[in-house]
């Protein structure tokens, strides 16, 4: 400080620091080799400006396909019956998938998890292998076991639920504000209390997110219900579609987006609720 | 940024400057049950050092924040560096206001990823090409020079490539007081500058305050328990309690009565 | 005690309900058994229903029944006739290709892969007429929606499919003319089978149903509105799964062998 | 304190606060009326436990038909070229979703972004609205407008992106921490330095994570791909199972699953470096 | 928790009582450049005040956090109420160790969105039955009486129901002095527990402590950088310098020619 005897010490030639970040030879070829990778790839397979823009008549052509949508009252019943249908599965499902989840993913994630650094890897890896099995297997098992219809959909629900839910659970786990879970540990509170003492509380915001987020997407997917005989809105749409109902199309998507965007609100005033 | 070349004069003790703060019955309340503030009336004058004491919780760093428009005024009107305004400043006013304005917070508040540098150049958001603030990276090399000198000035210029978490709390506080002198603000509001301080580095802080003052007409509130700080190097002392303002006078002029005063709890 | 009636190819619980509600009723009243109604939209999982003994009576393709010939072997029932069922080769009405021999070279896009009227009949149709499948035109699988757009486009120059499916199409795209260019011989039956372990008596009910009570049955059946496809058609009791062999050699066609089917 | 002067002035007698959270009565209504379609769908649509049990032998038998993978070198070196057609197209398709969900992100959060929090809404309704819109319907589009194949391939993962991205990105950003973000504005930052200097830096972890997130997913997508002709790894795996050829399909599942395994280690990797 | 009723005999000053924690060699540093702590020989008796001094940055908050185990000892042994360990404790010492420990953080480190009275139910987590100090809803009754008496010796029974974020910087330090009294530890190891208190709460909050280690027999180990708070409340105080101790001194024989030692700066 220039006023005060600890001014003629500080020694004037503190270099400025570079303006890059130091990396390893091995991390710059990694980045370098990753960013070609990218550059590569874009270059090849990207739209050119022009082509978006000749876009617009098919825009416009297949808006007139779809458009008036069908407003018919016994077509709107119709698809009201599905949704119910739907939600009814899509709930059941994504609740006890989250249900799940929140274990799972305290055990995948990376120092907080009681299982240590190998546990929450192999967690991690039991959620990637939920994820990557795709639905049809799954649908398979489950019609296997438990027969064709309402309970299997749920299952396989379930289980895609925890494939998504575990990871970005895990993920917000991880990322969590450090200091308040060190304030509990130092108290001599356990794994299980800094998980619901501090951990829970700062993350609920984005459980909230994912959560719901979960449950729309339980109730847009179109394939994993019909896979197990199971129904719903999205076999309805892939119905319209196969037929070239395309005006019924437009009023299921227009329904779902309706849908989807009050889960939107719901998600926003909840978080809110929790923040 | 200080540019320390030509000194403006600073303003003379007991002349009355303009005024660069003004409030007028200033009143907030967080929730409809109690008032924090209720009714402040108070005018800084254009190079003034004021210090700002109260016992915990009565409402110091919520008068501070009102100032410049970072909680909404429930009532009452405030002026700052010529914007006027109650509630909420509109956007416009709000960048004119804080473009003149350094802050130290009391939760020092910095970037705690990035470097210890990077957090002092964000000093420089409000200069134009602000965007090259961003970080340490992209700061044009005055900027990063100047930085690095307003670090040398708090002594850490040797901790400037750090990350910002990696620091002490005390060497925390410093950077972000060094963050909020890079720039040569004309009014410095400062939330307990010194708390975590070690006793030689509070004086260094509120000296090199002091003289940044004197040098460039930098006009100084802030808040602190500790009295000799307050005593020392403030021009005026205003107290606040229950809300209100219970004192207001020349540092040297405020008695040990006074001050004991202001911490006493009376009787629910 | 219930028999589970499942049908493939239809999306859902509730749809199935209106399609087959009525034929439930029907069929109940003539066999005297409680009927339970089961959709399937994927083959594979109406396999493993079958397998698991999920389902006791299926109701599918011909391409289909193939599959589950190989995996589950079934007791045929009954085979449900669908006139005018038989796969096409479009094109646009005012394109370049005139004839099956201008798609040489070209390509040809097939609905869904192994189905009996986008995939299997199309490719038989142009290898009887001397095309063979990715030597002498490119064949690719795409949706119909996507592929209708193509060929709009004139990214693909054919697009397999049956009739029904042309029927709906230029319903959807009045302002554009297509044209068929090959057509196939009408596709084997849709066929109902039980699955081998079902009691043969239950086996023998069911069939005793549709011939003697066929037209009831039918009149059922029509009441749905996808089950138009049936419109004229007959309940046909006297099947041999050799009538499938055709079925078998449009496998070969694409490629498949029906005995690599790999099931239990 | 009890030695102190102020000991005797605090009231002994403040009370304990009530236990629960005081709720509005709408809320409570909201909340029970939310648990009870939870718990009815639960109880109508989830399996029983021994269901569940029951399913182990149809598990065995579902893996021994999928054994031994098919490890045929002509095959794999199949694979090997669709897994590689495959990754070109997402990487491409992921990073321009990516680098496009960025802005739409930061418009779209509340309180943060630059368009008040009318814009953020109708920013929020663009992501759902991309999210709803069927990948049949991009791909019906984007053939009419490029044709089939890699490029339409493409964008049908860009729009998937940004549909995925822009909610997890703005949701990140929305709840990233308020101090440091308030102190760059009170010393004149505008919403522009706030993101670059406090909030990005902030988010970065979670950024890193749902985009390879949206990577993956777009590398495991079966549908989007083959809808437009583009082919890829998932349209193998579909044509494995529609042709029963389930050793096949295991061979690639496993493929797929190492992807996704060394995709799960990179974002490990790359969020513990900006952590 | 406190149990008020038979206050256990407080160690008599001078008689040598058992080592309570005891540090030899303990060096420590967070990369491979720079060595922040040097060889740290410490033995602090049952029933001892330390308060613990030094400029910002010299160590302190580094030495607190290595004695239970919230940093890795580069090298060196501790003892800390009977567990010994290098590096960092194993699970069980750990738990067993921080049971009868008290830690007051530098940043108060509350869980903001939670009530003030369930963080400092917090405080109950190494208690038999843990789960119940989950939060205020799910605590017994007496933890909830006593979590509120915890308040009330802090001033702050009033707040309980307020969320830990909408408190003052001060009142938020003294919730999380609440929290680490709740329950009797047997060492409470306080981290500038005054350092952002008006002077008043500071002199109650230190009094309260020296109060409780009396009547209860615990050990205090402080950092201050107040040093009349050192002088007045300790009954020794150790300086660190430069990564190792600089002196180690009962308080009444502390010199100002001792304190200002400590805070000169030398030349690098
Ligand atoms: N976000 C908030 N919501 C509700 N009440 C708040 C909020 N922030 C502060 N308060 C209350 O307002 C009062 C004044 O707080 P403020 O932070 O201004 O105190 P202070 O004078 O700065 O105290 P300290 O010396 O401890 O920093 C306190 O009683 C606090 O409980
Ligand atoms: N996580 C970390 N990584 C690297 N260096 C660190 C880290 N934490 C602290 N340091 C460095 O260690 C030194 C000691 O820090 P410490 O927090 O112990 O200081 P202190 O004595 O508590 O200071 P203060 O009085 O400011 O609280 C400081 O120079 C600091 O820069
Ligand atoms: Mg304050
Ligand atoms: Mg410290």
């Amino acid at each position: 400080m220039p006023t005060s005897r600890r001014c003629s010490v500080s020694k004037p030639a503190d270099p400025l620091p570079s303006r890059w970040p130091r990396l390893s030879p091995l991390a710059f070829a990694l980045t370098m080799a990753a960013l070609a990778l990218v550059i590569a790839s874009v270059g090849q397979v990207a739209p050119t400006p022009g082509q978006l823009v000749d876009g617009g008549p098919s825009l416009v052509r297949l808006v007139n396909r779809m458009s008036p949508p069908n407003l018919d009252p016994a077509f709107l019943t119709r698809i009201f019956w599905r949704i119910v249908e739907t939600f009814q599965i899509a709930i059941a499902g994504a609740a006890i998938g989250i249900a799940l989840s929140l274990p799972i993913a305290w055990f995948a994630a990376r120092g907080v998890g009681p299982l240590g650094n190998v546990g929450a890897f192999l967690s991690k890896a039991f959620i990637s292998f939920l994820r990557t099995v795709p639905d049809l297997v799954w649908a398979l098992l489950f019609v296997a076991t438990v027969g064709l219809g309402a309970v299997a959909g749920t299952m396989t629900i379930v289980v895609d639920t925890i494939g998504f839910c575990g990871r970005f659970f895990a993920e917000a786990i991880e990322d969590s504000e450090k200091e308040p879970q060190e304030a509990i540990s130092a108290i001599g509170g356990n794994r299980l209390s800094i998980l619901f003492g501090a951990i829970l509380p700062e993350v609920m915001p984005s459980f909230v997110n994912t959560s719901l987020f979960a449950l729309e997407k339980a109730v847009r997917s179109s394939v994993v219900l019909g896979l197990v005989g199971a129904g719903g809105i999205g076999q309805e749409l892939k119905a319209a579609f196969d037929l070239f109902q395309y005006r019924n199309a437009s009023t299921i998507i227009l329904v779902i987006f309706l849908i989807v965007l009050g889960m939107e609100w719901a998600t926003d005033r909840l978080r809110r609720k929790v923040q | 940024m200080l540019d320390l070349s030509p000194a403006r004069p600073s303003t003379a003790r007991g002349a009355l400057s303009d005024p660069i703060v003004t409030t007028g019955g200033l009143r907030k309340s967080y929730d409809r049950k109690t008032e924090i503030l209720k009714g402040i009336d108070l005018t800084i004058r254009a190079g003034e050092r004021v210090a700002l004491i109260g016992s915990n919780g009565c409402g110091k760093s919520t008068l501070l924040r009102c100032l410049i428009g970072l909680h909404e005024v429930s009532a009452g009107e405030v002026t700052a560096l010529g914007e006027t305004f109650t509630g909420l400043p509109a956007g416009a006013q709000k960048a004119r206001l804080r473009r003149k304005t350094g802050f130290v917070f009391q939760k020092h508040c910095l970037v705690r990823r990035r470097s210890v540098l990077s957090n002092v150049i964000h000093g420089m958001m409000s200069e134009p090409g602000s965007w090259r603030a961003f970080s340490q990276m992209t700061a044009p090399e005055t900027w990063r020079r100047a930085a690095l000198e307003a670090l040398a000035w708090v002594n850490l210029a040797d901790k400037a490539a750090a990350r910002a978490d990696a620091l002490s709390g005390g060497q925390q506080q410093r950077v972000a007081i060094a963050r909020a002198l890079v720039r040569q603000p004309a009014l410095l509001i400062a939330d307990e500058p010194a708390a975590s301080l070690d006793p030689v580095s509070g004086q260094d802080v509120m000296a090199l305050f002091t003289r940044l003052c004197a040098e460039h007409g930098i006009t100084l509130l802030f808040t602190s328990h500790d009295m000799s700080h307050a005593r020392s190097f403030a021009d005026r002392i205003v107290a606040l309690k229950a809300g209100r303002v219970l004192f207001d006078k020349p540092a040297d002029t405020t008695t040990d009565a006074d001050i004991e005063e202001v911490f006493r709890v009376e009787a629910r | 005690e219930a028999l589970r009636f499942g049908v493939t190819d239809i999306e859902g619980m509730e749809a199935m309900q209106q399609e087959f509600g009525a034929f439930e009723k029907a069929l109940e009243a003539a066999t005297g058994h409680d009927i339970e109604l089961y959709a399937m939209s994927s083959r594979t999982s109406a396999v493993e229903a079958i397998n698991q003994g999920q389902v006791d009576l299926i109701l599918t393709g011909p391409a289909e029944y193939v599959v589950i010939k190989e995996l589950a072997d079934p007791v045929i029932v009954a085979g449900w006739q669908r006139p005018n069922y038989y796969a096409q080769v479009v094109v646009l009405a005012n394109g370049p290709v005139k004839s099956v021999q201008d798609l040489r070279g070209k390509r040809v896009t097939f609905g869904s892969i192994g189905s009996t009227s986008q995939h299997l009949g199309p490719a038989q149709v142009l290898a009887d007429l001397g095309l063979k499948l990715d030597t002498d035109y490119r064949g690719e699988i795409i949706g119909r929606n996507v592929a209708v757009e193509a060929l709009i486009r004139g990214d693909v120059q054919a697009v397999g499919m049956s009739e029904g499916h042309l029927k709906s199409i230029r319903e959807a795209f009045p302002e554009t003319g297509f044209t068929v260019i090959a057509r196939g011989r009408d596709l084997p039956n849709d066929i109902l089978v039980a699955r081998k372990d079902l009691a043969p008596e239950l086996i023998e009910t069911v069939r005793k149903a549709f011939a003697e009570q066929g037209d009831a049955l039918m009149a059922a059946v029509l009441q749905g509105d996808d089950n138009q496809k049936y419109n004229g058609g007959f309940f046909l009791t006297e099947i041999k799964d050799s009538d499938y062999d055709y079925v078998r050699s449009m496998y070969a066609t694409i490629g498949v062998d029906t005995k690599s089917f790999v099931g239990d």
